[in-house]
């Protein structure tokens, strides 16, 4: 016995489910290749960095509440990395990855106090920090540029190494995955984001520690957007200032994409998974169908159009049965105001 | 109300304060500065965002928020440069550059309107998309040779006043009318607060904001016009990233993200500050990514500032207003 | 007799939000095992005295004392903490969860490693509804569910704490006679097991039905405090109002003009189905029925908020078009809502604002609006209507919810409609208001006004209805007339016991 | 009515032809130079201003740095203004948008100051002169020799570029192109040019694409550093190392892991550094009269000797260097 939520939660992930397989067998039958084990490990790959970050955003957006300095967190944190591997051989991985989330997560607590004390709505707070960041980044590389020569291959290995067959950093952002995916589900503390981001005022009044909860969502999305740093650069080993530069866009499209409404208390960790699977599949089955590169940009915008709109047909589909269903009575304007952004 | 108009009311005059001070500052210590042509040189700077402010405003004072601006001006960009190309009459290019950004607009304004989507994430799309057509249209070129005539009216200025600055005023003012003093305005205001009461007040919600889409677009496309000719170079990746710096004026010049609140006086006061700023630092070889801090600083600052007083007032008296009121939609 | 330590009081407490004073040294105790009534009049700081208690508002002075020692509530979760449950005026649920998880929201029943347990929340909110006799999905959204629904959730989350202490502010206001009914039996267990209750309602009936004692407040002051039984309702309205109370349901009979408004077989998929019925211009028409009868829903149908399916509306003979209310309103129509806080007003917006927001064509002078023409019309019907307010620029959402509503009335009133639809034109309003609205409808009525009004009040509807139409599950089961119209004949027909509404 | 294309004519330089050059004047001291770079803290251009800042020490003048942080068309210009505003004596830029920058220039100099470009040219009547570091056509002819040889003329080959509108690589590419329809090369096609935008992951990216497009793809040339080094990342750890032929332009300190371990055999590049120092010493001539711009005017650019300006006002660096896995540790940068 499940409710509507979970039941309408669940369509919305089947859509995106739906519009990820259809990409692969269309783009499988004009080149068999993209259905080969070796290219699947690659999509896994490209997605597992932006996945980890879209986790972390939609926990993020469940609260009403959006975090679009991630992408200047993730390439502060890869530059950090590159540089602790550089000039100190012979550091411990585990200590650079480390720090590196703890450095993430300071920087969450200060977008978590801006939010959540000062009471900053998240997209001017965290457009500020993505500015802020970018900015500490520049000033700390300096047109300095960390190369994978500079950083221990057993660091880089990461990037590659398989367990099973499976690379490593899929498997990091699955365990992330698990981890958030269950807690949001089945935590008090997890529902009680959603309570949240679903009406504020009475998340209050039901005596739900707002502030803090806030805080803790910040400082975890950080946290993750460090660990998605460490990832970068042992993926891309060629590491400056720029890193990450425009990622938060993609991420919050992921999310949004995954079925995450802007408008808070909607949608799950796995979907936000899953629409960063298909947004990373589009691109990569672009380059595969040799489709001209000017046109990529453009084809790539559609896609994520159709994707948003299939999964927002399924939606409205379910709705109206279960209006004819359950007698239920949400007025004509309710969903869209819902769908309005904040 | 009168919590909320003293709030803004405070904010615009810090920001005016904060426009006003930097402008002495540097006017009394970055040399170069206080030239006439700098000053124009500066208010040219901010042209284009202040073209893309104008109807963003309203866009984001509705709830909603439009990202595909600066696309839509590389579109129209290119297209431009394309029928150049092609031998048409500049005139008429103008023309149906502005019917481009308007069928741009429109695309958006249908998808989120008609379809109920949230506009972040379809003017995400656009933003690909549109900068993609872009590129289809124009590829790799770039169109350069303009006419003289339209390109000095670009870079020419009346006084210090840049022409496409006057422009762009004038246009702020009608707008500013609009949303200030008219009914469509109260109504953007009444359903950037509560869409669902303002249609029960029989306000054509979906209309207006479809109209607003359309109008940002339009407004991209003018600010196309101007960018290409003020560059006199047509390419399809003109003003990649601008829309966060429209965006992050709207903001800072205290609009309020969750729709409702905000003003035209005060997102133009903005933008100045920013290009202010912006001119003085570089002008004082202060470093790039000195301009990113001081960006996000104001940012932050800009919603900081009032809200650490209303914390302090309500420290005194003692009530719990429940926090993020902000965060309430509708 | 010694009296035992009050389990909650307020020693001289006061309480002002910029110039409004909302309580001034209001003095109250609440004993463990009293059903304690707070009566005043809208705007008089029941509420504000309710929040005060929840810790959602800390005094500016006086004390608040738990079992006798000083206490100072930093939030809701320390009142929650100390044993208070409080049911808000205003419904405060979360629209995307789960009816039972709005319920249990930071109590949810928890299995192994804190996973929390669904069947067995799902489980404790079906039988706290058993309890309070309604029909409800536990695992079906909040999104959606009718004001009256709303409620009954609030009711289900407070009783859920089995709290020392329960307040209640205005829990009937939505609810129908049945409801009430099993609500106080509800009420009355948890008092005999030991539970102090604070009850505050605008029904005097209720009052005198369930409260041992009674406390009064007017304009933020403390009045009195009496023992029901040494009082009769004057009296109270007396303590309540400050002058003696005018007629109740002043109805002033009317010879009905020709026919206004037409509503043949209207169907709104699984929501109503085949309502048909007229009203005549001066006529007053009652739409009773329970709860979810879908009696809001037909208004907003007719209205244009909704879409219908099948079936017809026309106003003075002009067939209107599905789903626009601009028409509508440009057709002579006017909807007060059920849900003010949603659908009747922009919170944030100031009353002038709020009351000329329908008007806005009317105002204009050429393009713009004139800030005097929009005041001079909010101070008009602020007038007519006697709205307690401080500025006409301050934010509705700071008044008094009924307050609030004469807002809601004023700026629909103010467009002259040809027909007026009220839903609960009189929720949480208090009775010299009550009366107010009532003499203004029957007036109006008498003006050539034809009024649709949707009540759940069932002597509103038969003290001011000429013509009376029951709904039951979507269908109108009843029509009667104001001559044979009976609370048993109108319950009859709503609770779907055909035979006797023939 | 109304203006077409056909009305504008393409206004002459205004190179100051007036101003006779005095090839002995001597280098003026305290001559204020700035190096306005693509986009700063690249590190390309960070080594290449260095070299510049070195040479204007050497000539007692003061040196500084400015720039966009992103690449981008236009971000330049209001940095042009602030140069004039501030009275420099000369700029010297490397243009993201040949057209765009001209306005500007021509204002800076009106103002008297001079201009040099490098690296990436403005329209002729927006400088005085431009800093080649090597001739397009060397370069797009090379990369396919080199290439070529390599597998041994046989077999698809792909181009990984940087943005669509570098001008700078689509110049070489189509020299590229020019270089194949050469018989020589009638068993080599180019199959497509793909764009990774200067970003790393973009090009990593694209070169999956590249190769899972293409699976009998043979060599890759990428003529921008950040190119290769991505593509060279992406190909040393897939099953592509070392059957994948791989040039372009490149740093040492980049390319040198994948150098060593088969990945690259060779791959070009001019020195950043030298080609910063000429463009410094060619201001510093302007500035000091000894050159104007024409063609055959020479001036003496510190170690590294008299330079002679060429054609419509470009001065050679010279030759690129070939680097591969001898001589690559010799050099760092
Ligand atoms: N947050 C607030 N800010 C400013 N004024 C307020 C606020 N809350 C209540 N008031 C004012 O305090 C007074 C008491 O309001 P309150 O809601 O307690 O009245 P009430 O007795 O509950 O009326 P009703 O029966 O209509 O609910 C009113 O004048 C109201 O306008
Ligand atoms: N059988 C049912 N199943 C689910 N929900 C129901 C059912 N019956 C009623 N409801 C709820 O009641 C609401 C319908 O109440 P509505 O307001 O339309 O009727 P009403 O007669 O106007 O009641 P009210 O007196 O509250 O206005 C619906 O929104 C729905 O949430
Ligand atoms: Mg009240
Ligand atoms: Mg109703």
């Amino acid at each position: 016995m499940r409710g509507v939520i979970e039941r309408l939660g669940r369509v919305r992930e089947l859509g995106i489910v739906g519009a990820t397989v259809v990409l692969f067998l269309g783009t499988g039958l004009s080149n068999s290749g993209f259905l080969s084990i070796d290219s699947f490990r690659d999509i896994l790959l490209n997605t597992s960095i932006i996945g980890l970050l879209a986790i972390g955003q939609a926990m993020v957006i469940i609260t009403r509440n959006v975090d679009l300095s991630v992408s200047s967190i993730t390439g502060l944190s890869a530059f950090t990395a590159g540089v602790l591997l550089a000039d100190h051989k012979g550091l411990p991985i585990a200590v650079v990855v480390v720090a590196c989330v703890v450095l993430g997560a300071l920087w969450g607590v200060v977008n978590g106090a801006l939010v959540a004390y000062a009471r900053i709505p998240a997209l001017v707070a965290t457009l500020g920090t993505l500015y802020v960041i970018r900015g500490v980044d520049y000033w700390f590389a300096g047109g300095r540029q960390v190369n994978a020569a500079d950083m221990p291959s057993g660091f880089l290995s990461l990037g590659t190494a398989k367990i099973a067959g499976i690379p490593v950093l899929p498997l990091i952002t699955l365990v992330v995955l698990a981890a958030v995916g269950w807690g949001l589900a089945n935590f008090r503390s997890g529902r009680e984001l959603y309570a949240i981001g679903s009406n504020p005022d009475a998340a209050v009044l039901a005596g739900v520690p707002v502030a803090r909860r806030l805080l803790t969502v910040f400082v975890l999305n950080g946290a993750i957007a460090g660990l998605a740093g460490v990832l970068w650069a042992a993926r891309f080993g060629t590491l400056d200032a720029t890193v990450a530069t425009g990622k938060e866009l993609d991420v919050v499209a992921a999310a949004v994409v995954g079925g995450v409404a802007m408008s808070g208390g909607v949608g799950s960790a796995w979907g936000a998974a899953l629409g960063a699977l298909l947004l990373t599949s589009i691109s990569s089955a672009l380059a595969v169908l040799k489709v001209d590169s000017l046109a990529q940009y453009a084809i790539n915008g559609l896609l994520l159009l159709a994707a948003i709109i299939l999964d927002r047909l399924l939606a409205l589909r379910v709705a109206a049965r279960l209006r004819k269903k359950s007698r239920e009575r949400s007025t004509e304007t309710g969903p869209k105001v819902a769908e309005v952004l904040g | 109300m009168s919590a909320l108009k003293s709030r803004l009311l405070s904010w615009e005059g810090a920001l005016l304060v904060l426009l006003i001070g930097s402008w002495l500052v540097a006017f009394a210590t970055v040399e170069g500065f206080s030239g006439t042509s700098n000053v124009s040189f500066l208010l040219l700077d901010v042209s284009e965002i202040a073209l893309m402010a104008i109807p963003l405003t309203l866009v984001v004072i509705t709830g909603e928020i439009d990202l595909s601006i600066a696309s839509t001006l590389g579109l129209t960009s290119a297209i431009i440069g394309k029928l150049w190309n092609a031998g048409l009459t500049i005139e008429s290019i103008f023309v149906i550059a502005l019917c481009v950004g308007a069928v741009c607009g429109l695309v958006n304004g249908l998808l989120v309107t008609r379809l109920g989507l949230p506009s972040l994430a379809v003017t995400i799309g656009t933003l690909a998309l549109y900068r993609g057509l872009a590129y289809v249209t124009l590829g790799d070129k770039a169109v350069a040779d303009f006419p003289a005539v339209y390109t000095g009216w670009a870079t020419g200025s009346v006084g210090p006043i840049p022409k496409p600055i006057l422009l762009a005023a004038v246009l702020a003012v009608i707008a500013g009318v609009i949303l200030h003093a008219t009914p469509y305005g109260r109504s953007v205001f009444a359903l950037g607060y509560n869409e669902e009461a303002a249609y029960f007040a029989g306000i054509r919600v979906k209309r207006i904001k479809l109209g607003l889409f359309v109008a940002s677009g339009v407004f991209a496309s003018l600010a196309a016009i101007v960018y290409t000719l003020r560059y006199s170079s047509a390419r399809a990746d003109n003003g990649t990233g601008l829309e966060l710096a429209v965006v992050a004026a709207v903001l800072l010049g205290g609009v309020s993200f969750f729709g409702g609140r905000g003003t035209l006086p005060g997102v133009l006061t903005g933008v100045l500050v920013f290009g202010v700023l912006r001119n003085a630092l570089i002008l004082a070889d202060v470093s790039n990514e000195v301009l990113n801090f001081v960006t996000g600083l104001l940012l932050i600052s800009s919603v900081l500032a009032p809200n650490l007083a209303t914390l302090v007032r309500n420290r005194r008296s003692r009530t719990l207003t429940p926090p993020l009121m902000e965060g309430n939609p509708s | 007799m010694s009296e035992p330590t009050p389990v909650l009081a307020l020693v001289d407490v006061s309480k002002s939000f910029g110039a409004v004073r909302a309580l001034r040294g209001v003095h109250l105790d609440l004993f463990a095992g009293e059903i304690h009534a707070l009566a005043g009049e809208n705007g008089a700081g029941k509420s504000t005295l309710v929040k005060t208690f929840a810790g959602v508002h800390r005094p500016d002075g006086g004390r608040v004392l738990l079992n006798g020692e000083p206490v100072v509530f930093h939030g809701p979760a320390d009142a929650q903490h100390a044993g208070v449950a409080v049911i808000y005026q205003e419904p405060t649920l979360f629209p995307d969860l789960s009816v039972a998880e709005n319920i249990f929201m930071g109590r949810q029943p928890r299995g192994a490693f804190g996973r929390l347990d669904r069947s067995a929340m799902n489980a404790a909110a079906a039988e706290l509804f058993a309890r309070l006799g309604v029909v409800l999905d536990p695992s079906g959204p909040a999104r959606g569910l009718s004001i009256a629904d709303q409620q009954v959730v609030e009711i289900a989350k407070a009783i859920s704490r089995d709290a020392k202490i329960l307040i209640m502010d205005e829990p009937t206001a939505a609810l129908t006679g049945r409801e009430v009914q099993r609500l106080f039996t509800v009420a009355r267990t948890l008092a005999s097991e030991g539970c102090a209750l604070l009850f505050i309602s605008h029904r005097l009936e209720e009052i005198f039905a369930l409260c041992r004692r009674v406390t009064t407040l007017r304009d933020g002051a403390w009045i009195a405090t009496e023992t029901v039984a040494d009082l009769t309702e004057d009296d109270l309205v007396q303590r309540m109002v400050g002058r003696e109370l005018t007629e109740l349901y002043p109805k002033v009979d009317v010879k009905p003009g020709e026919v206004a408004l037409e509503v043949a077989r209207l169907t709104r998929e699984g929501v109503f189905t085949d309502v048909s019925f007229t009203v005549r211009r001066g006529e007053i028409v009652a739409l009773a029925g329970l709860v979810g009868a879908g009696r809001s829903e037909v208004a907003r149908a007719i209205f244009g908020v909704d879409r219908w399916d099948a079936g017809s509306v026309s106003v003075e003979g002009r067939p209107l078009r599905a789903g626009s209310p601009t028409t509508a309103m440009a057709a002579g129509l006017a909807l007060v809502p059920e849900d003010r806080r949603q659908q009747g007003l922009v919170m944030e917006l100031s009353i002038e604002r709020n009351m000329a927001v329908t008007g806005m064509k009317k105002l204009r002078r050429g393009p713009v609006i004139p800030a005097a023409a929009e005041r001079a019309l909010a101070a008009d019907w602020a007038a007519r209507l006697q709205l307690k307010y401080s500025r006409l620029s301050d934010a509705v959402g700071v008044l008094s919810g009924g307050n609030q509503q004469k807002v809601v009335l004023g700026k629909w009133l103010s467009t002259g409609p040809k027909v007026l639809i009220v839903d609960e034109p009189t929720r949480g309003i208090d009775v010299g208001t009550k009366a107010e609205v009532h003499r203004l409808l029957s007036n109006l009525a008498a003006e050539g006004l034809a009024v649709l009004m949707i009540s759940s009040d069932l002597p509103e509807v038969l003290g001011m209805a000429d013509r009376i139409l029951v709904m039951h599950e979507g269908r109108l089961t009843a029509e009667i007339a104001r001559s044979e119209a009976s609370e048993e004949k109108v319950m009859a027909a709503a609770t779907g016991r055909r035979g006797a509404a023939a | 009515g109304g203006t077409t294309k056909d009305d504008t004519k393409t206004e002459a330089p205004v190179a100051n032809t007036s101003a006779t050059a005095d090839a002995g004047a001597p280098l003026k001291e305290g001559l204020k130079i700035a190096f306005l770079p693509k986009q700063i803290n690249n590190p390309y251009f960070t080594i290449a201003d260095k070299g510049g800042a070195e040479a204007v020490t050497a000539f007692k003048g003061e040196s500084k740095e400015v720039g966009p942080s992103d690449a981008s068309a236009s971000s330049q210009v209001s940095y042009i203004n602030t140069l004039t505003q501030q009275k420099q004596d000369v700029i010297v830029i490397s243009a993201n948008d040949s057209n765009a920058v001209v306005p500007a220039l021509k204002t800076a100099r009106a103002a008297g100051i001079k201009v040099v470009t490098y690296d990436s040219d403005a329209a002729p009547e927006g400088r005085d002169v431009f800093i080649n570091q090597a001739s397009p056509e060397d370069l797009g002819r090379t990369e396919v020799q080199v290439l070529a040889k390599q597998l041994d003329y046989k077999g698809k080959i792909a181009v990984l570029s940087a943005t669509p509108n570098a001008t700078n690589q689509n110049t070489w590419i189509d020299f590229m192109k020019d270089e194949l329809k050469k018989p020589e090369y009638k068993d080599m096609e180019l199959v497509k040019v793909a764009y990774g935008n200067d970003e790393d992951q973009k090009s990593f990216t694209e070169t999956q694409g590249l190769l899972k497009s293409y699976p009998d793809l043979k060599g890759i040339i990428s003529p921008t550093t950040v190119g290769i080094s991505a593509a060279a990342r992406y190909l040393s750890g897939s099953q592509y190392k070392g059957k994948v032929a791989l040039t372009g332009l490149g740093t040492p300190n980049q390319m040198r892991k994948f150098v060593k371990d088969g990945t690259v055999k060779e791959f070009e590049l001019w020195n950043p550094a030298d080609l910063g120092y000429l463009a410094a010493y060619a201001g510093g001539a302007l500035a000091s009269g000894q050159i104007t711009g024409k063609e055959g005017e020479k001036f003496t650019a510190g170690k590294l000797g008299e330079k002679t300006i060429g054609k419509d006002g470009v001065v050679l660096l010279g030759p690129p260097t070939v680097f591969n896995a001898d001589n690559i540790d010799s050099f760092d940068f």
